[in-house]
């Protein structure tokens, strides 16, 4: 053979062994909470670029976080502004109704009268803000954890509850859980319960509008922990090659569950950054924060309607409750996490702002509170008029057959029968 | 008539949807410019534009979800899965979103979409090209699963699934596309050109999704077959010379009971033959409602020649498929029994 | 001896086999220093570590994906799929890949991993939660599938799983983690401190995958169930006063063939019962071997009692769920045929 | 009610149609091939940073193409003088004779005697390279186009062609497709055949090989277009997470059958990138010079040896052949489009370079051309000796029962009963 005979290389000295790596929070039960890793920009400095900025020139928007309510409940910098008295007024008011709604569905749970809640205590500004940025037409996909952005665009409470309570009127018929709730007219496609299924959907829906050169944009929604779902990579992908009218927001409340948003998001700072990857503009913005949250949404819009493609936005909050009715919390982070948040509370926030605008007072937002909830609680007590899970009427069990198809077919005739309904 | 081959008469079906309805797009892996690898969607793209036929990223569930959501805007995706043997990364979008979706939300949101996929073996094309999954949709309620054996009823079922307001599944036995065949992998292959079923009018018509079709009356046996096991039955029932009444199912959920019982009724006897795995396979299913609903006109146990419970093998390719000497034997010891 | 809930059981089986054998790791959300949204595995981190117990990202594929790398690696994962409603995600790997490598490697890489997942309804859990898969399990040549009853089978089966040296998927009905149910749901629960079957012994010890038990004997009819089903179906038996045996099948694959002919050909005949949706499920292929093994011993047709062929609802969870009633009605009727 | 009533915003203008946005190749068959569009850094002008880099300090690594053979075939810039001519050599020898091996098995399927089989031309530097970066113990985890990772390391190829020809000796007993090799003694895991899924079973080798602190490492491998597949995210997310040590490799020879890149690749710039998203360092490599991707094989392998953590690595090449036997390029791309692939060919630029070392010779190559052939054909001959898929013989009925479990369970023993072996 030509070839020379290659000589056995000196052994490598022996590599020290492996270790393994396994991401675990600053603080568990018992610690003092601890948010210093937590990088606050400043509220009013993460500049606003122009809605066709060319993506790798704003690369370190993903690591900075958009503020603009600051310190002293003032708006400022160059995401400010936006929004009107009266509809920073109305923003409070969604995030307030959607509060009480939760305390009195929680409560409803508790007391037996369903099988399963969720809330969104200390998220309510981030699905209220967004919808406001959409127009009629305009369809998201969302989790179990925006409710908000029924309420904020007036979905009748009163149909929210009866599916809650899987009653008489329960507009799913009894058949999708509490809080899965759909709603066409209100651009809510109806939540799967599968976590990331959505987002691919989402820009699916939003191909499917620019095939058909529509107007109408889509959003995806997905948790941080759910980011990790193969799902979201599908979205991302087809969302990147076909430069989809879509928004993909990223709810960042800092937990999944029991597992630290660290699990997820591994070696990558932010959420946000997952965008990098995709050449898709990435920001990320104050959850807590109305006019920031409103704001970011508006701009990653309008690039979603002039056709610019899609944006990823991670809302950095926090999920002050439990994962659902069905966990608790103290098991696995201290009790008191959340106080030591330091974006505060998106309510207290917002009320702080129009009292500094001088729109707003603390009377005012008592009785407001008050008026808020006599409202829900009557809309509770003729939901209940209508049955609860527990004590029903509930849809029938014909109920239970229709609907699988557009036409029952045979097999499902006979089983009904058999069922005797 | 013009004669057609399966590749054909599925593009056609395709082709005269998409003329009909502008809600109708085509996607998936090298479906767009090349036109699919076995080049089902040849040329739709350069007629409809990249609009409305287009490649994909490899993606299954990327292209199942987005096709979700595409057919709850409005639209009327048909999709292609490149080998049936590629579909589980689709599976959950199949199974829990396509298929639950008008349930879960009350009619509010519909999934109209099909999601086509070549399937069964006969090709050398070992476990990953050869694969029969039909079972694992036939269980998922809210889905429809369609199985065509020839160009006429490939046509005239797809053009059905794609006007069906609901998810169907349409597995091509890829072994079919050019010609049929019985299993005798040895003798040459014929053509869809010189065979009746290659018949394929122009045009729209269509061939109603749940329906069974007699495709050889008998009365001595009554084989269920679909796919590429309709004419290893026909081959087996001509080699053995029994008389067997040979039913092509051509859509396994909604099933044609009806149909079914009528002639299981008539023969007292029942064999059910598929390429996929015995173990809870879909004839696993058809023996059970067999039983079920014949029970008392059964003169022998109802039997099952099916693929073997191992992974589809490559070199043993003839030893695993259920070809006509094994579904001859199974109708003689029906017929002893 | 001690008395333990399933929880508390299948947790011990863990503890037992992490304690014997340094390769067993245990991972899946939530699973690590939570202990699981069940908490089958509290307080396993703290004994061994979050080097052999973690928690994971939610995705379903990378978790069994990552168990395949590592079980190839030598290691034996044990990891929780959190429900088996999102099992799909990592259905692909499950069939697509630990299945199948052991075949096609002609045994140069393995696959000795167990995917436990809650399964089952009867909790309100809605469509989500309440998924019984496993005849999309049985159908995948390559997956041992099984279903325990009670805490002393949960333990010795997931022992003798962990220790097989192919993948098995164990499927944990829910609605036996703290005690059996028959159904009744309007009757308070009893727990498994006062259910003779909640005594688990300490330390090692194995039920055998693959073998039946006779859990009550009876000379009118069988029953084929398992796991809640098996409460079910005895309810019914107590109820309906009807002489029934009921087997508990405990593993789905391989199964027992010889317990299940041997009582069917005393009892002539037979009643298959499942939460699962009807259609392809294992119900249909426990009724076809039973009718293929059986015929000339069955005086009845197979019944299969099953949940219905709709996605799992949740206010009608009760007309769902196929409980005591209507297994009662199915045993009446086969004896009257 | 406290709020006042938002005044309806004036409608927005009218915004325009959305249109559909799909990539398409600049060229298409007929057209004149053009790869203008493709950056090319120079050789030599990539900095190599230190194993130990911060992520974040090398973004601009996902952008650029590492390379050390320049015009003149001499090996420049930090990234070059890792191999001794000997090995160089070695090198080339297993490049020719992958090359070789291709051309007879290709002859051979088209000849009828296999089903199936699928070439490496123009991309043999890329596993027979890699290889040599490896200690003996690491595993890869290889797509169906990297079997040079096994002629560089010894493999029999008599093994390799029994099993090509399903043939009596075939070490796969005829269960598994031609070229879905494995070898446990080569740290060559079985091929699957489903596009990524084994990206995240390397993840997964690797977190047990830090579990159990070892010293060995893993490999996994994906093709440019398989990037889009859900399983690459999940590898992604649990190697950033978990600091896997584990090679990620993406081969981008610029086709995915007949879809171009831009289909999987997006508005990314580069599949290097998809890295960024993850803080897992990203470079890309000249993936036809042969020196180059030894060295960046080398720089990651160390990272992971040190437990520093996954890296991405994009190797940048071009698929000359068809994608398999069962296609024909010539429908999607020009003829002619690998000659102009400004890469060149990897053998001819080793060749070349160590001509310029003055090591090597056209004479010699010619000669060891010969040579190769001719080996390879003898192995060849033997292989056919034990028969073929068209002639047999070949594995027995009865070993396709064998192997589903490790002992056949009794419904598998009643089914081979009945097929009567
Ligand atoms: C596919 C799938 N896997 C697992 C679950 C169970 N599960 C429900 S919510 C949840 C945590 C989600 O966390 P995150 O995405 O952060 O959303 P958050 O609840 O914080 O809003 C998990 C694991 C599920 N619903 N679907
Ligand atoms: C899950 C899955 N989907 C589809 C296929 C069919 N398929 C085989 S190779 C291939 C193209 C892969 O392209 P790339 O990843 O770029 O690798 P290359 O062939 O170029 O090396 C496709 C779509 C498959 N094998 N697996
Ligand atoms: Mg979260
Ligand atoms: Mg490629």
């Amino acid at each position: 053979m030509v070839f020379p005979a290659v000589e056995k290389e000196p052994a490598m000295s022996e590599p020290k062994p492996l270790s393994f790596h396994v991401p675990a929070p600053a603080v568990r039960p018992g610690g003092t909470p601890d948010f210093s890793d937590v990088k606050i920009s400043r509220a009013g400095e993460v500049e606003r670029p122009p809605v066709d900025v060319a993506p790798e020139k704003i690369r370190e928007h993903a690591f900075r976080i958009i503020r603009v309510l600051d310190r002293n409940s003032q708006a400022v910098g160059p995401w400010a502004g936006l929004l009107s008295d009266t509809e920073l007024l109305a923003g409070l008011r969604h995030m307030m109704t959607l509060r009480a709604f939760d305390a009195r569905m929680q409560m409803a749970q508790r007391q037996g009268k369903t099988s399963f809640y969720m809330q969104h205590m200390g998220e309510e500004a981030v699905s209220c803000a967004f919808r406001k940025a959409l127009e009629p037409g305009d369809m998201n996909f969302p989790t179990y954890r925006q409710a908000g952005l029924l309420i904020a665009d007036g979905y009748p409470m009163l149909d929210m509850m009866n599916q809650i309570y899987s009653n008489e009127l329960d507009p799913m018929k009894g058949r999708q859980l509490p809080v899965m709730y759909s709603s066409r007219e209100h651009g809510f496609f109806s939540i799967s319960g599968n976590l990331a299924t959505q987002y691919i959907q989402a820009v699916g829906w939003a191909m499917a509008s620019a095939i058909k050169g529509d107007t109408r944009i889509a959003a995806g929604w997905i948790g941080d922990g759910s980011t990790a779902e193969s799902d979201f990579h599908a979205a991302l992908v087809f969302a990147s090659t076909y430069k989809a009218p879509v928004v993909l927001n990223i709810v960042n409340n800092q937990w999944a569950i029991s597992t630290f948003q660290g699990i997820a998001r591994g070696g990558s700072g932010t959420f946000a950054a997952r965008g990098l990857g995709f050449g898709i503009p990435a920001l990320r913005v104050d959850g807590n924060d109305y006019p920031a949250v409103h704001a970011v949404a508006k701009w990653a819009v309008e690039r979603a309607r002039r056709n610019l493609g899609p944006t990823l936005v991670e809302y950095v909050t926090y999920r002050v409750g439990a994962h659902s009715t069905s966990d608790d919390p103290s098991a696995y982070r201290p009790k008191t996490e959340s106080d030591a948040w330091p974006l505060g509370d998106p309510v207290l926030r917002l009320k702080n702002h129009l009292i500094v605008r001088g729109v707003w007072t603390e009377e005012r937002h008592k009785q407001a509170e008050a008026e808020i909830m006599s409202e829900v609680i009557a809309i509770q007590k003729e939901a209940e008029s209508h049955g609860t899970l527990h004590t029903g009427p509930h849809p029938s069990a014909r109920d239970m057959f229709e609907g699988v198809f557009e036409e029952m077919p045979p097999h499902l005739r006979r089983q009904r029968q058999q069922g005797g309904v | 008539m013009p004669r057609k081959t399966m590749v054909e008469a599925i593009r056609d079906a395709m082709d005269v949807c998409m003329q009909r309805d502008a809600n109708v797009v085509v996607f998936g892996e090298d479906v767009g410019y090349f036109g699919g690898v076995f080049r089902c969607t040849q040329n739709l793209q350069q007629k409809y534009g990249s609009n409305r036929v287009f490649d994909t990223p490899i993606n299954e569930s990327g292209i199942v979800g987005a096709a979700v959501g595409m057919a709850a805007y409005g639209l009327r995706p048909c999709v292609e899965i490149q080998f049936a043997d590629y579909m589980y990364p689709a599976y959950d979008q199949i199974v829990s979103e396509a298929a639950r979706l008008r349930y879960r939300s009350n009619g509010q949101f519909t999934a109209p979409l099909v999601v086509r996929m070549p399937t069964g073996g006969g090709i050398f094309g070992g476990q990953t090209h050869s694969q029969s999954p039909e079972a694992l949709f036939t269980h998922v309620s809210g889905l429809k699963t369609v199985v065509p054996s020839n160009p006429y009823d490939a046509k005239g079922l797809l053009i059905s699934a794609i006007e069906d307001n609901d998810p169907v599944i349409f597995l091509e036995p890829k072994r079919l596309y050019n010609g049929p065949f019985d299993g005798h992998h040895e003798r040459p292959v014929t053509p869809w050109a010189r065979h009746p079923l290659g018949e394929v009018p122009d045009g729209h018509y269509t061939v109603p999704l749940g329906k069974a079709l007699v495709r050889r009356e008998g009365a001595a046996v009554t084989v269920l077959a679909y796919g590429t096991m309709v004419y290893v039955a026909e081959a087996a029932a001509e080699e053995t010379g029994i008389d067997a009444e040979i039913i092509d199912l051509r859509t396994l959920l909604p099933y044609d009971l009806e149909t079914i019982v009528a002639s299981v009724t008539k023969t007292g006897r029942c064999v059910v033959v598929h390429e996929a795995t015995l173990t809870s396979g879909y004839g696993a299913e058809l023996s059970a409602i067999v039983q079920e609903n014949c029970f008392y006109n059964l003169e022998a146990p109802v039997a099952r020649v099916t693929g073997w419970d191992t992974p589809y093998p490559h070199a043993q390719e003839w030893d695993y498929f259920p070809g006509p000497a094994r579904v001859g034997r199974a109708l003689k010891a029906v017929m002893e029994a």
